[in-house]
C-alpha cells in the first residue's frame, strides 16, 4: 500500500517524461496517492504504541562491512499525518497549477519536477529506513532548483534558485554526515530507524554523552538548515517568494518539514542527551525564528516575501515544542507541522492567485481587493486567521499544546524553557499584526485607482482552496481527528526515549 | 688519503645530478633543452639503481634484477624520446617556435 | 581461460584494426571502431568467464596477480571506458578528419581515423595490464605503456594548436613524474632489495625497517602517482591537457588514466601501510595531497566557464575524494569489519566513470554540431535536445552526489571512512568541496536550463547517434542502478 | 678506485651544470653526451658492464644524436630570451639546492649509504658476466615485461608516424 | 430536553447558523438575517430554561486530549453566574437582532453581518459556559475574530478597516498576558479546570508567581474590557454598525472580561497585590475615560467612553475582594441593558439623521423622534445612577463594596466618576435632544419604525426595572435593589453621589443649555491625554521601525554572512587558486618541484 503511494508520482513523473499528457497524468496520480493515504489513516490502527504499521520492507543491499540497507516503508501517526499532510498539498499544488502563467510550453517539465517534489516528500515521511529517508528527500532538490529557474516569478529567480539550492545542498551534506556519524557511533547492523533507536536505547550500546553532543550539533544545524532555522534561514522567504506557487506550496508546505520530522525522528530518540546539552542554544535559536523573523516579517512590502518570512517565523513555535521534549510538546509540534502546512499553502495558493490576476503582490500597489472579489476576500481572511493561530483552525490547537507542552512538569519554578515561551508567546501578537496588515493592505480599504478589476475565482477554481480550508477547519474542531495517531505514536517515542 | 668507496658516494651523486635535471627542466626556456634534462634525471636516477643493487650483493654477485629494471627504463625513455621530439617538432611545424615560454595559450 | 588472455585479445584487437586500416578500403573508416567496439563487449563478456590458475610457478605470476578480483574489477573499468571511448571517437572523427586529413591528392580522406580508433585500444591493454601488475618492473611498463599512448592521443590533433600544446605540457610533465617515479622506484628497491610487492611488502613489514630511506622513497613514488591521478598540487597539468586533448581522450584520461593511476597507486601504498613504522606519516601525506586536491579541485572549478576545463578540476576534486578515502586507512589494530577504502576507491571510480563518461558523451555530441566548449554553448539544451539535457543532468546529479546515483554512494561511503576515522579536518574540507560542487555542476543545468538559446542559432533537435544514444540510456539506468544498490557494484570486488 | 670516482662524477656533474647552463642547445646537447659519459664509467665502476655499455650506445649514442639531429633540423638558436633570468634561476637553483640538501639529510640519518662497496664473489666460466646473467633474467624471468614493452614500442612508433605525418604548407 | 442537550444546542446553533450563512444562504441575506435572528430566540428561550431548570451536567467533548498529561474538554460548567449571564447575553442579542433587522435593512452585506453576529454569539456562549480556562481562551480569541469582523463590517471605510484591525490586535496583547497567565496558572495548580484550580489554589506555595499569573489573566481582562492601558480600540470600535457597538461594545464581549474575572475570582481572592493592582487599574480608567468622554462630539464615542468608565467600576469591584465581585457582575448586567439601550438609541438617532454622529450637528429631536428621546432618556437616566433606576443600585453596591473593604483609592475614583458621569450625559443629551435642529439632517430626521423602537422600549423597561428583584432574580442572587437596603445602609456613599448627580446635570445644564458649540475646550481630554498617539508613536518606533532595521539586517548581514560571504570567498579563493594556472609548463613543474620537497620535508621530518 504505501509502496503505491510512494511511486505512484515518482511513476506518474516517468510516464510524463516519456510522453503521457502531462497535466493528467500528475492529477491522476496526486489525486489517487491521496485517496490511498486516506485508506491508509483510516485502516490505521491508533492504538498500537511506538511501532510502525503497513510495514514492508525489501533488503536492498545487504553487504559486508555496510549495514543493510532495505527499501523499507512503514507508518506510526507521526508519519502518517505528514504523509496526509503531503498528499494533501500535493493534490492542491497541482489543482492551482493552470494559475500559474509561467508553465505554457513546458508543462511536461512543470508536473513532471512537481511529482518529484511531492513524491520524495512523501518517501521520506514513510521510510522507515534511514537511508532513504535521506534519499527520498533528496530528490526534490534539482526539480526545486529546475522549478524555480524556470518557472519563478522576478528578476532574481535564477539566483534564487542558485540561493536554495547551494544551501540547502550544503544542508543536506551536514546532515548526512551527522546521520553518519550516529550510524557509525551506533555500529548498527542495519539503517532500519527501528533498530537504530534500539541500539541506541540500550545502555550498553547507546552512544556517549560527549560524542552525543556533537552528533545532534550536525543533526541540529543540518536539519536546521532545511527547516530555515535562525540564523540558517535567508534562502526561504526570496525562494518562496519567487517560486511558482505550486513550489512554494509543496516547499514550505510539506517540504520543510522534512527536517523537523528527522530531529523528531532520528536526532531525539538517538542523541536525547545531546539535544539536552544544547537545548539552550536552541531555544536562542527558536528565540531568533519567533521574534527577530517576526519583526522582519512585518517590515516586508509585499505578500509573497511576507509569507516567506512568516512560514521561516512559525517553524519557530515547531522548534520550541521539540525543545520541550515530552510529549505533549511533541506532539503539538507534530499537529503544528500539519496545520502550518495547510495553511501556508493555502496563502501560498492564494497569493499565487492574486499575482496573476493583479500582476503583483506589493502592498503599495494593490487595496480593497475584498470590495471586487469578496470570495476571495474571505478565503484570505479565513486563511490569515489561520495562520495567525486563532482558534477554530488547526494551527490554535497545535500552538496550545506546544505551549502547555513547554510548560509540562515544571514545578512551581520557571526555567529557561519557560521563559523562552513566554517570549515566543509574543509573537502570536507578531503574526497576528504582519497577518491583518497584510489583509488590511490588500484586501480592506478602498481599491487602488490602477488595479485591475479581475472575475472572482470560480467554483473549480476554488476547489483545492475549500480543500485546505476545510481540513484545517476540520482538525481545528476537532484535532483529535490527527491527535489519535498522534499521541501513541509520540507515546511510543517517548517510551523507548525513557526506556 | 684515500677514503673508501661508500654507497654514499653514488647515490649522492646521482641526487646531484636528478637535481641539476630538475633545475634544467625549470630554467630552460627551449622544449628540446628542458626534454634533454628530462632524460639527465632519467639517468642520474639509473645510477641509483644501479648503485643499490651493486651494494644488495646476492650469492655474491650485484642483484641484477636492478639492472634489468634499468634495461626497460633505458627502452621506454627511448620510445617517449621519440614520441616526445615527435610532437615538439608538430608543435613546432604548427607554431613556429620550441620557446616554452610561447606556449600557454590555455590556463587559469 | 587464462586472465591474461584479455590482454593478448584487446592487443590482438589493436593490431587487426591498424592491418584492417591498413590493407582493408573501406568507405568509411569508423567501421574500424565497430571492430574494436564489438571485441570489446566480448572481452567484457569475457572477464567474468576467467580462471585463475591452478598453479603460480612460472615466473609469469611474478609479474601478474593472481585471484585477484579487484584487479579484474579495473580492468572491467579500463575496458568499458574504452568502448565509450570508441563510441565517442567515431562521433567524433569529424573533427579528426578535420585536424589530421593528409593534405595530399589520392590519400584517404579519412587516413589518420585508424590509427585514432587502435590507440586506445592499446591504451586499454596497458591499463588492463596496470590493474594487475605487482612488480614494479611490469608496473613501470604498463604504466609507461599507457603513458605514451596517452602522449600521441592527446597531441593527436596535429593541425590544433591546442592538441599540441596539451601534448608537450603532458609530455614534459608526464616524463617528470617518470623521473620521479624511477627514482622512487630506485629507493624503494634499494631498502627492500626486492622489486615483487609481496616481497617489499614483507622487507617493510619486517623489523629493521630503514624507515627515513623508505619515507623517501614513497614520497618520491607518491609525488609521481599523484601526478597521474591529479592530486594537487600536481594537478596543473589537468586543466590544460583536458581542455587541449581531443573530447574522447580528455574522457579516456579522465576515466582510464586516473582509474589506472589508483589502482597502481592502492598497490604500491600497501606494503608501506603495513608497516607500523611507516603508516602514520604515510596517513599523513596522503592526508594533506587530500586536503590541497579537494580545495583546490573544487574552489577552482567555481569560476569555470569552458566546460571541459569544469570537467577537469571535477576530475582533480574527485581526486581528492579519493585520496581521501585512501587517508582513511583504519590501522591493523582497529577491530571490526569495514568497507575498506580499496573496496571504496573502486566503487567511487565505477561511479566516477559511468558518470563522467556520461557526461562526455553529451558533450561530444553537442560538440560536434556546437563549436566550443564554453558553457553558453548549452543555453537552452533544454529545450532543443531534451534528451541530451536529461542525460546530462543525471550526470551532474550523480557527480554533485545527490542521492539515489552511484555518485553519491562514493561520497557515502568516503565519508563514512572519514568519520570512521575521526579525520575531522579531512571532512570538513570534503564538506566544503562537496558543497563547492553543487554549484559547479548545476551550472550546466542552469546554462541548459534556465537560459533561453539566443532565437537566431540554430535551434533545431542535436542529433544523436544510435550507439551514443545507446550508450547514455545504458550509463544513465547504471548510474541510477548504482545509486540504489551499491553493492551489484561493490559486490565485482568479491 | 676513489680518486677514479671523483673523476668520473666530476664529468658526470659538470655535464650535467653543462646541459643547464649552456645557451646554446647544440653545446648542451655534447655536454650531455659528456655527462652520460661519466655517468656510463660511474656504471662500470659498479662492476655493471652492460648497463654501462648501455648508457653508451643508446643514451649517448642513439638519443643523443636523435636530439641533436632535431635541433639541427629545427634549426634551434640559441635562446633569444638576452636577459639573464635571474628570478628564475634563483628560484630554479633554490629548488635543485633544497633537493639536493633534503637528500643529504636523507642520506645522512637513514644511513643506507654508510656501507661500504663489498666485494664481489669470483665467479668463474661461461655464464657468468653480467650480460649472460642479465640476459637470462631478461629472457626467462622477464619476459613478460619484455612482451608488454614490445606493445610500447609499437605504440611508440605509431605515435610518431602519425604526428610526423606531412602537413599542410 | 436533557441539560445535556440544551447546552449543547445553546453553544451549537449560532454556529451552524453563521456557517450555513457564509457557506448558502449568503446570496439571500433577507432569509439569513431571520435564520440569524430566529437562532437568537431559539437560544434565549433555551437560556430561560437553563436558567430556570434544576442544573445538571452536560457532557464534555475531549478536544485536546493527552491522556493523564493534559485534556482540553469543550465543556459547561452551568452555575448561576453563567446562566444568568447567558440570560443577559442571549436577551440584549435578541433584541439586538430584531434592532438590526430594520437597522441593516438597506445595507449590501447584510448577509454577511448576521452570519458574523451568530458567529458572536457562539464565541460568548462558549466563554460564559467554559468549564476551564483553554477553552474560554478559545472562544475568548473567537470574540476578538467576530468583533473584528463586525467593527470592520464596513471594510472598504479606511477608518473601519483600521478601527477593526486596531481592536483585534489591541485584544491579542491582552490575549498574550491571558495566555501566560493560564499556562502559570497551569504550572501552579496542575489543571486549567476553574474547579479544580479553585480546589487547588489553597496549597500553592510560590505566591509571588500566582500574583504574577493572576496579572497575566488579568491582561486578558484589560484587553477584551478596554481597560487602562488597552482602552484605545473601544472608541474607534464604534466605526462599525450602531447595533453591533450595542451588542458587543456595551453589553456583552466588553463585560467578558469582567466575567472571566468573576468566573476566577477565587483567585483573585488569593492574591493580594495583584487584586489591588485590579481595582486601581478599574478605577483609574473609570476616572481617566470619564474625562475622555467630557469633551467627545461624536454621540457613539461619548457613549463608548462611557462604556469604558462603568467597566472600570466593574472591574474595579473585581478586585476589592469579597462582595465586590457580585456587586460587579450586579453593574455589568443593569449596565448591559441600559448601555444597549443608549447605543440603540443612538442608533436610532443615527438611522434617522441619515448617519451623523456629530451631537453638535443634531438638536431639537426630542420633537422629532419623542420615543426615541423618551427611552433615550430613561437609559441615561440608568446610566448617571438616578435613584431608583437600575444603574443607581448597581453602582451603590460598588462603591458601598469599596467603602466597606477600605480601597481608598477605588472609592474616592468612584466618587469622582459619579460627578463626570452626569455631567457628559445631561451634556449629550441636551445637545442633541434640546434646542433646535442645527443641521437638514437633523432637521428631517423623523421617529424610526417599530422594529426599531420596540427593542427601545423593552431595554427601557429593563434599563428602570432590571435590578428589582422579581426581574433580577432569577439572575443574580445576591444583586438586587430594595428600598430596605437603601434605607440600612445610607451614609456617605449616597450623599456623595447623590450630589454627584445634582451637581453634574446642573452643571451640564447651565452649560449647555441653548449652546450651537462647546463652550469649555480642554485640548488633553478631547484629544484622550494623547494616549493613542502616544501609541502610535511607540508602534512605529518599537515595532516598525525596530522591523525596519531588523529587516535591513536580514538582508544586509545576516544574508551576507551566512549566505553570500561564504559564497563569496569561495568564489574568490577559486579565483585565486586560478592564479596558479599560469599556462606555462615551467610554473607547473616549479610548483611540482616544490611540492616534492615539501612532501619530503613533511615526511622526513
Amino acid at each position: 500500500m504505501l509502496e503505491i503511494i510512494v511511486f505512484l508520482p515518482l511513476i506518474a513523473a516517468l510516464a510524463i517524461g516519456l510522453g503521457a499528457p502531462a497535466r493528467f497524468s500528475a492529477l491522476g496520480a496526486s489525486i489517487i496517492t491521496l485517496i490511498l493515504s486516506l485508506v491508509v489513516a483510516v485502516q490505521f490502527n491508533p492504538n498500537v504504541e511506538g511501532s510502525y504499521q503497513f510495514e514492508s520492507s525489501r533488503t536492498f543491499m545487504d553487504m559486508v562491512g555496510f549495514p543493510t540497507l532495505s527499501l523499507a516503508f512503514g507508518i506510526d501517526g507521526i508519519s502518517l499525518v505528514l504523509l496526509l499532510l503531503a498528499t494533501l498539498v500535493m493534490v492542491a499544488a497541482v489543482l492551482v497549477s493552470p494559475q500559474e502563467n509561467e508553465i505554457k510550453g513546458s508543462s511536461k517539465l512543470y508536473y513532471l519536477s512537481l511529482l518529484l517534489i511531492g513524491g520524495g516528500a512523501i518517501g521520506a515521511f514513510t521510510s522507515t529506513d534511514l537511508f532513504f529517508l535521506y534519499a527520498f528527500h533528496e530528490l526534490a532538490l534539482i526539480p526545486t532548483f529546475l522549478m524555480i529557474g524556470i518557472f519563478g516569478h522576478g528578476e532574481n529567480r535564477v539566483r534564487t534558485a542558485w540561493t536554495i539550492t547551494i544551501y540547502l545542498g550544503v544542508g543536506s551534506l551536514i546532515l548526512l554526515v551527522g546521520l553518519i556519524m550516529a550510524v557509525f557511533a551506533l555500529g548498527s547492523a542495519t539503517f532500519a530507524i527501528a533498530d537504530l533507536i534500539a541500539t541506541a536505547k540500550n545502555p550498553e550500546t547507546g552512544i556517549a554523552a560527549s560524542q552525543q553532543t556533537w552528533i545532534f550539533a550536525f543533526l541540529l544545524v543540518g536539519f536546521g538548515i532545511l527547516v530555515s532555522l535562525f540564523p540558517f534561514h535567508s534562502w526561504a522567504a526570496p525562494a518562496y517568494a519567487e517560486a511558482p506557487a505550486p513550489v512554494a506550496m509543496l516547499h514550505a508546505g510539506v517540504l520543510k518539514k522534512f527536517g523537523l520530522y528527522g530531529l523528531i525522528r532520528i536526532a531525539m530518540p538517538i542523541v536525547p542527551e545531546g539535544m539536552a546539552a544544547l537545548l539552550n542554544v536552541l531555544l536562542v535559536l527558536l528565540l531568533g525564528n519567533i521574534i527577530y523573523i517576526g519583526l522582519v516579517t512585518i517590515a516586508q512590502k509585499k505578500l509573497d516575501r511576507m509569507l516567506g518570512y512568516s512560514s521561516v517565523m512559525h517553524m519557530g513555535y515547531v522548534f520550541l515544542g521539540l525543545a520541550a521534549f515530552n510529549q505533549l510538546g511533541v506532539s503539538g509540534a507534530v499537529l503544528l507541522m500539519f496545520a502550518h502546512g495547510v495553511s501556508i499553502a493555502l496563502l501560498f495558493a492564494l497569493c499565487g492567485w492574486i499575482r496573476k490576476n493583479y500582476g503583483t503582490v506589493s502592498f503599495e500597489e494593490l487595496g480593497g481587493i475584498a470590495s471586487q472579489l469578496p470570495k476571495l476576500g474571505l478565503l484570505f481572511a479565513f486563511a490569515a486567521f489561520a495562520s495567525a493561530g486563532l482558534p477554530g483552525f488547526a494551527n490554535f490547537a497545535a500552538e496550545v499544546s506546544v505551549f502547555f507542552g513547554a510548560f509540562q512538569d515544571t514545578g512551581e519554578s520557571l526555567g529557561w524553557l519557560q521563559w523562552t515561551t513566554i517570549i515566543a508567546l509574543w509573537g502570536v501578537v507578531i503574526s497576528a499584526v504582519y497577518m491583518l496588515r497584510a489583509f488590511r493592505n490588500l484586501f480592506l480599504g478602498t481599491p487602488e485607482k490602477k488595479m485591475a478589476t479581475p472575475a472572482d475565482m470560480t467554483m473549480t477554481a476554488r476547489l483545492p482552496y475549500f480543500l485546505l480550508l476545510a481540513t484545517l477547519i476540520a482538525v481545528g474542531f476537532v484535532p483529535e481527528i490527527l491527535n489519535q495517531f498522534i499521541r501513541p505514536a509520540v507515546e511510543g517515542l517517548f517510551l523507548v526515549t525513557a526506556g | 688519503m684515500e677514503t673508501a668507496l661508500t654507497l654514499n658516494h653514488f647515490l649522492f651523486v646521482s641526487g646531484v645530478l636528478f637535481a641539476i635535471g630538475l633545475a634544467g627542466v625549470l630554467v630552460r626556456r627551449n622544449l628540446i633543452i628542458i626534454f634533454m634534462c628530462l632524460e639527465l634525471m632519467l639517468a642520474a636516477a639509473n645510477l641509483t639503481l644501479v648503485a643499490f643493487s651493486r651494494f644488495n650483493l646476492k650469492e655474491g654477485q650485484p642483484d641484477y634484477e636492478g639492472h634489468v629494471l634499468l634495461f626497460f627504463i633505458i627502452t621506454v625513455a627511448a620510445a617517449e624520446v621519440a614520441v616526445g621530439l615527435a610532437i615538439i617538432v608538430a608543435l613546432f611545424r604548427s607554431k613556429g617556435t620550441t620557446d616554452v615560454t610561447k606556449v600557454d595559450s590555455m590556463k587559469y | 581461460m587464462p586472465v591474461y588472455f584479455l590482454e593478448i585479445i584487446v592487443v590482438s584487437l589493436g593490431i587487426i584494426m591498424l592491418l584492417v586500416d591498413a590493407f582493408v578500403k573501406l568507405e568509411d573508416k569508423r567501421s574500424i571502431a565497430w571492430i574494436g567496439m564489438l571485441g570489446l563487449v566480448v572481452t567484457f563478456g569475457l572477464l567474468f568467464r576467467v580462471q585463475w590458475p591452478e598453479s603460480t610457478e612460472s615466473p609469469f605470476w611474478n609479474f601478474y596477480t593472481t585471484g585477484d578480483q579487484m584487479a579484474l574489477y579495473f580492468k572491467g573499468i579500463a575496458i568499458l571506458t574504452t568502448l565509450v571511448v570508441l563510441i565517442m571517437a567515431s562521433d567524433y572523427s569529424r573533427i579528426v578528419v578535420d585536424q589530421t586529413a593528409p593534405p595530399e591528392k589520392g590519400a584517404h580522406p579519412q587516413s589518420g581515423l585508424g590509427e585514432f580508433f587502435a590507440l586506445p585500444m592499446f591504451a586499454c591493454a596497458g591499463l588492463m595490464l596496470m590493474a594487475s601488475a605487482n612488480h614494479l618492473v611490469s608496473i613501470f611498463v604498463a604504466l609507461e605503456t599507457v603513458t605514451i599512448a596517452f602522449y600521441v592521443m592527446v597531441a593527436y590533433l596535429r593541425r590544433n594548436v591546442g592538441s599540441l600544446e596539451a601534448g608537450v605540457k603532458y609530455l614534459i610533465l608526464g616524463a617528470l613524474s617518470t623521473g620521479f617515479l624511477v627514482y622512487g622506484f630506485a629507493w624503494l628497491y634499494g631498502m627492500t632489495g626486492s622489486m615483487q610487492l609481496e616481497e617489499i611488502k614483507t622487507a617493510l613489514s619486517g623489523d629493521n625497517v630503514n624507515v627515513i630511506g623508505s619515507l623517501f622513497a614513497f614520497s618520491l613514488i607518491l609525488v609521481a602517482l599523484a601526478f597521474k591521478v591529479g592530486g594537487a598540487p600536481f594537478h596543473f597539468w589537468i586543466p590544460d591537457v583536458y581542455q587541449g586533448a581531443p573530447t574522447p581522450i580528455t574522457a579516456f584520461l579522465s576515466v582510464g588514466s586516473k582509474a589506472a593511476g589508483f589502482i597502481v597507486l592502492l598497490r604500491l601504498i600497501d606494503p608501506f601501510l603495513s608497516s607500523s613504522e611507516l603508516v602514520g606519516k604515510i596517513i599523513l601525506a596522503v592526508t594533506v595531497i587530500a586536503v590541497l586536491t579537494l580545495i583546490v579541485g573544487n574552489l577552482s572549478a567555481l569560476p569555470q566557464q569552458n566546460f571541459k576545463r569544469l570537467l577537469a578540476y571535477s576530475s582533480v576534486a574527485h581526486a581528492g575524494f579519493l585520496l581521501m578515502a585512501l587517508a582513511c586507512t583504519p590501522t591493523a589494530s582497529q577491530a571490526g569489519e569495514f568497507l575498506s577504502p580499496a573496496k571504496v576507491i573502486a566503487f567511487y571510480l565505477g561511479a566516477y566513470l559511468l558518470m563522467t563518461l556520461l557526461a562526455f558523451l553529451v558533450m561530444t555530441t553537442v560538440r560536434v554540431q556546437i563549436p566550443g566548449e564554453d558553457l553558453t554553448s548549452y543555453k537552452g539544451l533544454a529545450k532543443r535536445s531534451p534528451f541530451l539535457a536529461f542525460a546530462m543532468i543525471i550526470s551532474m546529479a550523480s557527480l554533485a552526489g545527490i542521492p539515489l546515483t552511484a555518485g553519491f554512494f562514493g561520497k557515502f561511503f568516503v565519508f563514512q571512512l572519514a568519520v570512521q576515522q575521526q579525520q575531522w579536518f579531512l571532512l570538513t574540507v570534503g564538506l566544503v568541496g562537496a558543497g563547492a560542487g553543487f554549484y559547479y555542476y548545476l551550472k550546466i543545468a542552469a546554462s541548459m536550463f534556465l537560459s533561453e538559446q539566443d532565437p537566431k542559432d540554430d535551434i533545431s533537435a542535436i542529433p544523436v547517434g544510435t550507439l551514443s544514444r545507446i550508450a547514455m540510456i545504458v550509463l544513465i539506468a547504471l548510474i541510477l542502478i548504482g545509486g540504489l544498490n551499491p553493492a551489484l557494484i561493490i559486490g565485482l570486488l568479491s | 678506485m676513489t680518486f677514479l670516482f671523483y673523476i668520473f662524477a666530476a664529468l658526470a656533474l659538470v655535464g650535467g651544470i653543462g646541459v643547464v647552463v649552456n645557451r646554446n642547445p647544440v653545446s648542451a646537447a655534447f655536454a650531455m653526451i659528456v655527462s652520460f659519459l661519466g655517468l656510463a664509467a660511474l656504471f662500470i665502476q659498479l662492476d655493471a658492464y652492460l648497463v654501462g655499455v648501455l648508457q653508451i650506445l643508446v643514451y649517448a649514442g642513439a638519443i643523443m644524436v636523435l636530439f641533436i639531429f632535431i635541433i639541427m633540423l629545427l634549426d634551434v638558436r640559441v635562446e633569444e630570451n638576452r636577459r639573464f633570468p635571474f628570478f628564475g634561476a634563483l628560484c630554479t637553483g633554490g629548488v635543485a639546492a633544497a633537493f639536493a640538501a633534503l637528500l643529504l639529510v636523507v642520506l645522512n640519518r637513514s644511513e643506507v649509504g654508510a656501507a661500504t662497496l663489498p666485494a664481489l664473489a669470483a665467479t668463474e666460466g661461461p655464464g657468468s658476466s653480467d650480460v649472460h646473467r642479465i640476459g637470462e633474467l631478461l629472457f626467462s624471468q622477464y619476459w613478460f615485461p619484455i612482451q608488454v614493452v614490445g606493445i610500447l614500442l609499437l605504440v611508440a612508433t605509431i605515435g610518431v608516424v602519425v604526428l610526423s605525418k606531412k602537413e599542410l604548407k | 430536553m436533557d441539560v445535556n442537550t440544551t447546552a449543547w444546542t445553546v453553544l451549537l446553533l449560532p454556529l451552524i447558523v453563521a456557517a450555513l450563512i457564509i457557506f448558502g444562504l449568503k446570496r439571500s441575506p433577507g432569509l439569513s438575517a431571520l435564520v440569524s435572528t430566529g437562532s437568537v430566540l431559539i437560544t434565549f428561550i433555551l437560556c430561560m430554561i437553563l436558567a430556570g431548570g434544576e442544573g445538571g451536567e452536560a457532557k464534555a467533548f475531549p478536544w485536546i486530549d493527552m491522556g493523564d498529561l493534559f485534556r482540553v474538554e469543550i465543556g459547561f460548567q452551568l452555575d448561576e453566574l453563567s446562566r444568568g449571564m447567558m440570560l443577559i447575553v442571549t436577551s440584549i442579542g435578541l433584541l439586538v437582532h430584531i434592532f438590526s433587522l430594520a437597522y441593516m435593512k438597506d445595507d449590501k452585506g447584510k448577509a454577511r453581518y448576521f452570519a458574523g453576529l451568530s458567529l458572536f454569539m457562539f464565541s460568548m456562549t462558549g466563554i460564559v459556559l467554559a468549564n476551564n480556562f483553554v477553552m474560554m481562551f478559545i472562544f475568548w480569541e473567537l470574540v476578538g475574530v467576530s468583533s473584528y469582523i463586525l467593527i470592520g463590517h464596513w471594510f472598504h471605510k479606511e477608518s473601519a478597516a483600521d478601527a477593526a484591525k486596531k481592536a483585534f490586535l489591541t485584544n491579542k496583547i491582552g490575549d498574550f498576558g491571558f495566555m501566560i497567565g493560564i499556562l502559570l496558572v497551569w504550572v501552579l495548580t496542575g489543571s486549567i479546570y476553574f474547579e479544580e484550580i479553585k480546589e487547588a489554589v489553597g496549597g500553592v506555595t510560590n505566591l509571588a508567581l500566582l500574583n504574577i499569573a493572576v496579572l497575566c489573566v488579568f491582561c486578558g481582562a484589560i484587553g477584551k474590557s478596554a481597560q487602562l492601558p488597552l482602552h484605545v480600540w473601544l472608541p474607534d470600535a464604534m466605526e462599525g454598525p450602531t447595533p453591533v457597538s450595542a451588542l458587543i461594545h456595551a453589553a456583552t464581549m466588553v463585560a467578558a472580561g469582567v466575567f472571566m474575572l468573576a468566573r476566577v475570582v477565587f483567585l483573585i481572592e488569593a492574591t493580594e497585590m495583584a487584586a489591588q493592582v485590579i481595582s486601581y487599574i478599574g478605577a483609574a480608567t473609570a476616572v481617566v475615560a470619564a474625562l475622555m468622554a467630557l469633551q467627545q462630539n461624536d454621540i457613539k464615542r461619548i457613549l463608548a467612553y462611557s462604556t469604558l468608565s462603568q467597566l472600570g467600576y466593574m472591574i474595579m469591584a473585581q478586585g476589592i475582594g469579597h462582595g465586590g465581585s457580585d456587586a460587579g457582575m450586579f453593574h455589568l448586567y443593569t449596565h448591559a441593558f441600559f448601555k444597549a439601550l443608549l447605543f440603540l438609541g443612538s442608533g436610532a438617532v443615527i438611522y434617522a439623521c441619515h448617519h451623523e454622529q456629530d451631537i453638535w450637528k443634531m438638536g431639537g429631536l426630542r420633537r422629532k423622534m419623542p420615543i426615541t428621546f423618551a427611552t433615550f432618556a430613561l437609559g441615561t437616566a440608568a446610566l448617571i445612577a438616578v435613584p431608583f433606576t437600575s444603574g443607581f443600585w448597581s453602582k451603590e453596591m460598588i462603591l458601598e463594596a469599596a467603602y466597606h473593604e477600605g480601597a481608598m483609592f477605588p472609592y474616592v475614583c468612584g466618587i469622582i466618576v459619579a460627578f463626570l458621569t452626569p455631567f457628559y450625559m445631561t451634556r449629550l443629551v441636551i445637545v442633541a435632544f434640546f434646542g433646535k435642529n442645527r443641521t437638514k439632517d437633523a432637521d428631517h430626521a423623523k421617529e424610526v419604525g417599530p422594529l426599531m423602537w420596540a427593542p427601545l422600549a423593552i431595554l427601557a423597561v429593563m434599563a428602570v426595572f432590571s435590578a428589582y428583584k422579581p426581574v433580577s432574580g432569577p439572575l443574580l442572587a445576591t444583586g438586587y435593589g430594595s428600598l430596605s437596603h437603601l434605607v440600612e445602609h445610607f451614609g456617605l456613599t449616597a450623599i456623595l453621589s447623590l450630589t454627584g448627580l445634582a451637581v453634574g446635570v446642573a452643571a451640564a445644564i447651565f452649560l449647555y443649555k441653548g449652546r450651537d458649540k462647546d463652550p469649555i475646550h480642554i485640548p488633553l481630554f478631547a484629544n484622550r491625554f494623547y494616549i493613542d498617539e502616544f501609541y502610535n508613536a511607540l508602534v512605529r518606533i518599537f515595532q516598525d521601525a525596530v522591523a525596519a532595521i531588523l529587516d535591513i539586517v536580514d538582508r544586509f548581514v545576516i544574508d551576507p554572512f551566512v549566505v553570500r560571504f561564504p559564497a563569496l570567498a569561495a568564489m574568490g579563493a577559486g579565483s585565486f587558486l586560478r592564479i596558479f594556472q599560469l599556462g606555462n609548463v615551467q610554473s607547473y613543474a616549479f610548483f611540482y618541484g616544490i611540492a616534492v620537497i615539501a612532501l619530503i620535508l613533511l615526511l622526513i621530518l
